[in-house]
């Protein structure tokens, strides 16, 4: 690999454009760290979003060539191309500036989705016993290490077409939680994910799945849904 | 002064900084339990829930439910992994109410822990303890716990300040009470200030300031500077954990100092020096399975003696297991090491000590009460819990019983505050002008004097330590700030302006380095995570003491107090005489 | 765009028209195979119950089935939406019913 | 130009999918048209089919069943993966249907000729 490389990055809101930087390259070297030297050492205003480093928070994620990526854990080799490099904030969310995105309706939506627990139990309860075999629980089980980073949201062009549809992490969170033998409230689940932006809207387009940095399934989980929801429609009319 | 009448001024009746294992908490309880129509806000350095360290948790949450364990056991053992350092009753409370906490995140916050076939909790044995007490969600707890807190924390009528960062605690006009908290808006570089009748601090300390470390970039001690400028007493101030086995890839990737997690060598990871010597053995008998501090200060032994220009680290080797079960065990933390060029299933990669977790912390009374009222601290920002070193599985146990405790005390605090308070328009004044000050001087490279700072700490105040070290750090990290303090930002724009918040968390750390390094040169012995190699003996433990720094006009005082032996003294157990000394191993 | 009940109505009728257009291609293949005229297309259909309610179906089937997928397709990439959308939907249906019906009719009844 | 994200067999899939459908829903008023045509104006339709010997329309023929064969193999695809508890095989299922597509078409196609 060259010494050096170009890099273009994202700069302002939506009606940005991008900035050309060259960086030196390095032996151990993340996108992430690329974003943080031009930061530090050529132009101090430039504004990005991290912090754990090592993939637990998603809050790095970012446009890495044209797909979404975790910046803090993509090794730049796996993503320059000719010495070059381009860098854009996350799609399919508001710009704040630079490659800062406002994250509230991903998670706005996420709520909206259900994806939360309904207590069906108190802390002077004890712990409820779970196999965990089950099968509800290893379908549980497949989305639970989500770390929200909209990776997927980004990559779906069915939330870029539709304001309203909840997305694929969301609804992902939905079928974890509706699978969770703890949950107390299904129907308002299964309600909440079949309105006018529920999992119904999903194309099966697949870039959910195929982006995720942890590798989970959102597509599966969403299918999921939609089985749930009508089989719930067929056998209780609702 | 014309800035101070132009900043936000806003209201509210509860207020949490920090959105960790103790903000969360904090925010859940106060809304549970406060009277009906008080405004709770949450306001957070990055985003609600997406930054801070309980979101990083991997081993897991101690707790006393199972293969029986007991408070008493959990507690003796706290007592124990602290030197006998630890608030006694604090101590206990973490014990007690971790049971409570773990079933509310179970059946209430909808966690799910790993379980036994038959659908019991799984618990596993963290070092230092004397009972399988560690429960978990396989390697990423925290994103569990934090994750579920946040759905529910966004789910109620909470307020949330979002990339607000705190940079002020502002007294009222008589200095009797705290008044507010005064922000920058980050977002567009605005400062306001919220009133509040009670504010929960639990901004989650992070020793940042050394060169390797590995808390979330969002940490800078930025809670523990402003206790001090304020005036309150801190704690055990000298106490920084170093978890041994930090990666190193070079200093121009974040990735270096981020945790190579326990359980590689509780599996049989192998620690090797640069001429392939398996030294751990030569510093204790249980090499490399040996506790924190022993580890990491073997490592640094080693590193010091091989004297390598590049400040080259050991080597951790797990290829002896065949890589493929390496592969298999360890999938996370293989592929985290891949994602930075580096094959731990079948090679060698590079790690050094890393600090981990701060110890010290604001002194609070049991329930996360300061000195101040309306002020409360709880999490990694308050002292006490841990005393001189924090057993594993009870940081984040500790984050989520205070910040819990707090939300509750503070829900019923607010009954009795019926107004909020004037700030002191003077001390806004002085903390705004701070702010501002880098705004005005000429602009200069941050970066180049934070990694000053992380060398001097690293050298001078880190895993061992002797008095003329300390000193030659204390002037270090002086000459440091001073340098800062002539170093400017580029005020141009100041939204979303992260190099003038790098000057500001600079000026937190070099603020909190000094007290950390005057309480280590205040303790002449080693305890726990703290080493003194012309001090290396541990005290008598029957006249135990800890240290309280604060601030006394423009110098650090340190003092030292007893440790009050409330519940049991060096050489007791509160164990039942039956009980076995360890249940490891027993089941 | 689509909740539950577009979505089952779509699938249905998708489940409808699969096996209808399996034999609707089928026979076309036959058809053409023997050089086709009009004549002979009638002369198969006309007259025929049987054919009447194939095409019927999926006819019906046809215009329920394209009225939600152009709703989608108009309201993902034409942003309209509300009672616009729902005015478009219904009368490409209404269209494609009517049309189609007078086709099926034509060809299997007169 | 098809974004980078884009490029992958799935959203391919999606894309055929969506096409097809269009297609065929802007085909079927105009196929309607043309049969009802049979009821008032025999003449005009066998007109019509006699353009069949046209190979231009010959390919727009082709072009129509192949509309078909693609969006139905694509439509029961989609569904099964809904509907049936998921594989892995989404893929191979894109792949297959859109061979089985061209088969089909391929056989009517000369076949017809
Ligand atoms: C990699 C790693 C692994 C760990 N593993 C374990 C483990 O297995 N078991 C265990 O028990 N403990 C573990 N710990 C320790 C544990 O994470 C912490 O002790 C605990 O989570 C601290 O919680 P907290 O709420 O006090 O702080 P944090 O969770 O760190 O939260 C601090 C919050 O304050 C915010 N903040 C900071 N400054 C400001 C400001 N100026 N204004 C506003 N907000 C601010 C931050 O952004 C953040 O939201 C680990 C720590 C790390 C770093
Ligand atoms: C023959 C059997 C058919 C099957 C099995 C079928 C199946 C489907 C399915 C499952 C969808 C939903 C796609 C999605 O949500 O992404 C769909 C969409 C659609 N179908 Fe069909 N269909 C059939 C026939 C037809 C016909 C004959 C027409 C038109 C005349 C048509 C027009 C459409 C349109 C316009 C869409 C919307 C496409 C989109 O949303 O991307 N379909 N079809
Ligand atoms: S499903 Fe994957 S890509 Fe989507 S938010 Fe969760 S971790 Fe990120
Ligand atoms: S990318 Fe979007 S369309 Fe569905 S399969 Fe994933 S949510
Ligand atoms: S910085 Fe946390 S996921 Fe990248």
């Amino acid at each position: 690999m060259n010494s050096e490389m170009k890099v273009s990055v994202w700069r302002g809101d939506e009606s940005g454009g991008f900035e050309t930087f060259t960086v030196p390259t390095q032996e151990s070297q993340t996108v992430l760290d690329v974003v943080a030297w031009i930061q530090q050492n050529q132009d101090y205003s430039l504004t990005y979003r991290y912090a754990c480093r090592v993939g637990m928070c998603g809050s790095c994620a970012m446009m890495v060539n044209g797909k979404p990526r975790w910046t803090c854990r993509t090794h730049i080799n796996k993503v320059v191309v000719d010495n070059k490099l381009e860098i854009a904030p996350l799609r399919n969310l508001p710009v704040i500036k630079d490659l800062a995105t406002d994250m509230d309706v991903f998670f706005d939506k996420w709520i909206a989705a259900e994806g939360l627990h309904h207590p069906s139990s108190t802390r002077d309860d004890p712990i409820e016993m779970i196999d965990p075999e089950s099968p509800n629980r290893q379908q549980a089980n497949a989305g639970i290490e989500c770390i929200n980073c909209a990776v997927c949201y980004s990559s779906c062009d069915t939330v870029n077409n539709n304001p309203d549809y909840l997305g694929p992490a969301a609804l992902q969170r939905a079928w974890t939680v509706y699978n969770d033998a703890k949950d107390n409230d299904k129907d308002k689940i299964l309600k909440s994910v079949s309105g006018s932006g529920g999992c119904h809207n999903c194309h099966t387009q697949g870039s959910c799945s195929l982006y995720c940095p942890n590798e989970l399934k959102p597509m599966e989980a969403i299918a999921g849904l939609k089985r749930a929801s009508i089989m719930s429609l067929l056998k209780r009319g609702k | 002064m014309s800035i101070i009448g132009n900043i936000e001024r806003t209201d509210t009746d509860i207020l949490i900084l920090g959105s960790g294992g103790a903000g969360m908490f904090a925010a859940l309880h106060a809304s549970q339990k406060a009277p009906a129509g008080t405004r709770i806000t949450i306001a957070v350095k990055g985003l609600l829930g997406k930054c801070g360290c309980t979101r990083m948790v991997q081993g897991g949450y101690n707790v006393s439910l199972g293969h029986g364990d007991t408070v008493e056991r959990h507690f003796m053992d706290t007592i124990n992994g602290g030197k006998w350092l630890p608030n006694q009753d604090m101590a206990w409370k973490l014990c007690e109410q971790a049971v409570v906490r773990v079933r509310e995140l179970e059946n209430e916050i909808g966690c799910f822990f790993d379980r036994n076939r038959d659908g019991s909790l799984h618990h596993k044995a963290f070092a230092g303890q004397t009972a399988d007490r560690t429960v978990h969600k396989g390697d990423l707890t925290g994103i569990e716990i934090i994750n579920r807190l946040m759905e529910q924390v966004l789910s109620r009528p909470i307020e949330k300040l979002q990339e607000h960062r705190a940079i002020g605690l502002i007294p009222s006009k008589d200095g009797a009470a705290l008044a507010g908290v005064l922000f920058i808006n980050m977002r567009n570089g605005k400062l306001r200030l919220v009133r509040a009748k009670t504010v929960m601090m639990g901004t989650g300390g992070g020793p940042t300031m050394y060169k390797y470390n590995t808390p979330s970039g969002d940490k800078t001690m930025d809670g523990l500077a402003m206790a001090l400028r304020l005036g309150l007493p801190l704690r055990d101030m000298e106490m920084v954990q170093f978890h041994p086995t930090g990666l190193l890839a070079g200093e121009h990737t974040k990735m270096t100092g981020t945790v190579l997690e326990e359980g590689l060598r509780g599996a049989g990871g192998q620690l090797l020096n640069d001429t392939n010597h398996r030294f751990m053995f030569d510093y204790d008998e249980r090499g490399e399975r040996a506790t924190r501090d022993v580890v990491s200060r073997g490592i640094y032994a080693e590193m010091r003696k091989s004297n390598q220009p590049e400040g080259g680290g050991v080597f951790i080797s797990m290829s002896h297991l065949g890589p493929d079960v390496v592969r298999k065990k360890f999938s996370g933390m293989v592929k985290r090491c891949a994602d930075s060029g580096f094959d731990l299933a079948g090679g060698l990669v590079q790690v050094v000590p890393t600090a981990h977790y701060f110890m010290g912390g604001v002194v609070v009374d049991p329930d996360t009460r300061t000195a101040m009222e309306g002020l409360y601290v709880a999490g990694e920002d308050a002292g006490g819990a841990h005393g001189s070193n924090r057993l594993g599985g009870n940081g984040v146990a500790n984050s989520t019983v205070f910040g819990g405790v707090a939300g509750d005390v503070m829900a019923s605090d607010v009954r009795k505050m019926n107004t909020l308070r004037d700030p002191d328009e003077a001390v806004l004044a002085a903390e705004i002008e701070r702010a501002m000050a880098p705004l005005h001087i000429k602009p200069g490279n941050v970066q180049a004097l934070r990694q000053e700072l992380q060398e001097a700490m690293w050298e001078d105040v880190g895993v061992m330590r002797t008095e003329f070290g300390l000193n030659r750090g204390i002037e270090r990290v002086h000459a440091i700030k001073q340098e800062l303090m002539s170093t400017g930002v580029e005020s141009g724009n100041l939204a979303f302006n992260l190099t003038w918040h790098d000057w500001l968390n600079m000026s937190s750390l070099c603020d909190v380095s000094e007290v950390i390094a005057k309480a280590a040169l205040a303790r002449d012995n080693s305890r726990g995570a703290h080493f003194r190699e012309d001090y290396p003996d541990s005290g008598s433990m029957l006249d135990s003491w800890f240290t309280v720094a604060r601030k006394q006009g423009n110098d650090i005082e340190v003092v030292r107090e007893p440790v009050q032996f409330t519940l049991v003294k060096p050489g007791n157990t509160i164990l039942p005489s039956h009980e076995p000394e360890t249940l490891v191993g027993a089941n | 765009m689509l909740d539950i009940r577009l979505y089952m109505l779509q699938r249905l009728t998708a489940l409808i028209m699969a096996p209808l257009t399996l034999v609707h291609i089928a026979l076309m293949i036959y058809a053409i195979q023997g050089g086709l005229s009009a004549a002979e297309i009638l002369g198969r259909t006309q007259g025929s119950i049987f054919w009447f309610f194939f095409y019927g179906l999926f006819v019906a089937s046809v215009s329920i089935h394209a009225a939600i997928g152009l709703r989608v397709i108009i309201s993902e990439t034409l942003k309209v939406r509300g009672t616009q959308l729902t005015i478009l939907s219904w009368a490409f249906f209404l269209i494609a019913l009517y049309m189609g019906a007078k086709a099926v009719i034509g060809v299997t009844l007169s | 130009m098809i974004k980078p994200h884009r490029k992958h067999p799935l959203w391919l899939a999606y894309l055929l999918h969506r096409l097809s459908g269009l297609g065929l829903a802007l085909f079927l008023p105009a196929h309607f048209y043309l049969l009802s045509l049979a009821l008032n104006q025999p003449d005009r339709m066998d007109k019509y089919l006699g353009w069949g010997e046209n190979p231009l329309v010959k390919v727009a023929e082709y072009g129509l069943v192949f509309l078909l064969a693609i969006h139905l193999f694509g439509g029961l695809r989609l569904m099964a993966f809904e509907s049936l508890e998921w594989s892995n095989n989404q893929k191979t299922a894109a792949a297959c249907s859109i061979v089985a597509a061209l088969a089909i078409s391929t056989i009517f196609f000369l076949r017809a000729i």
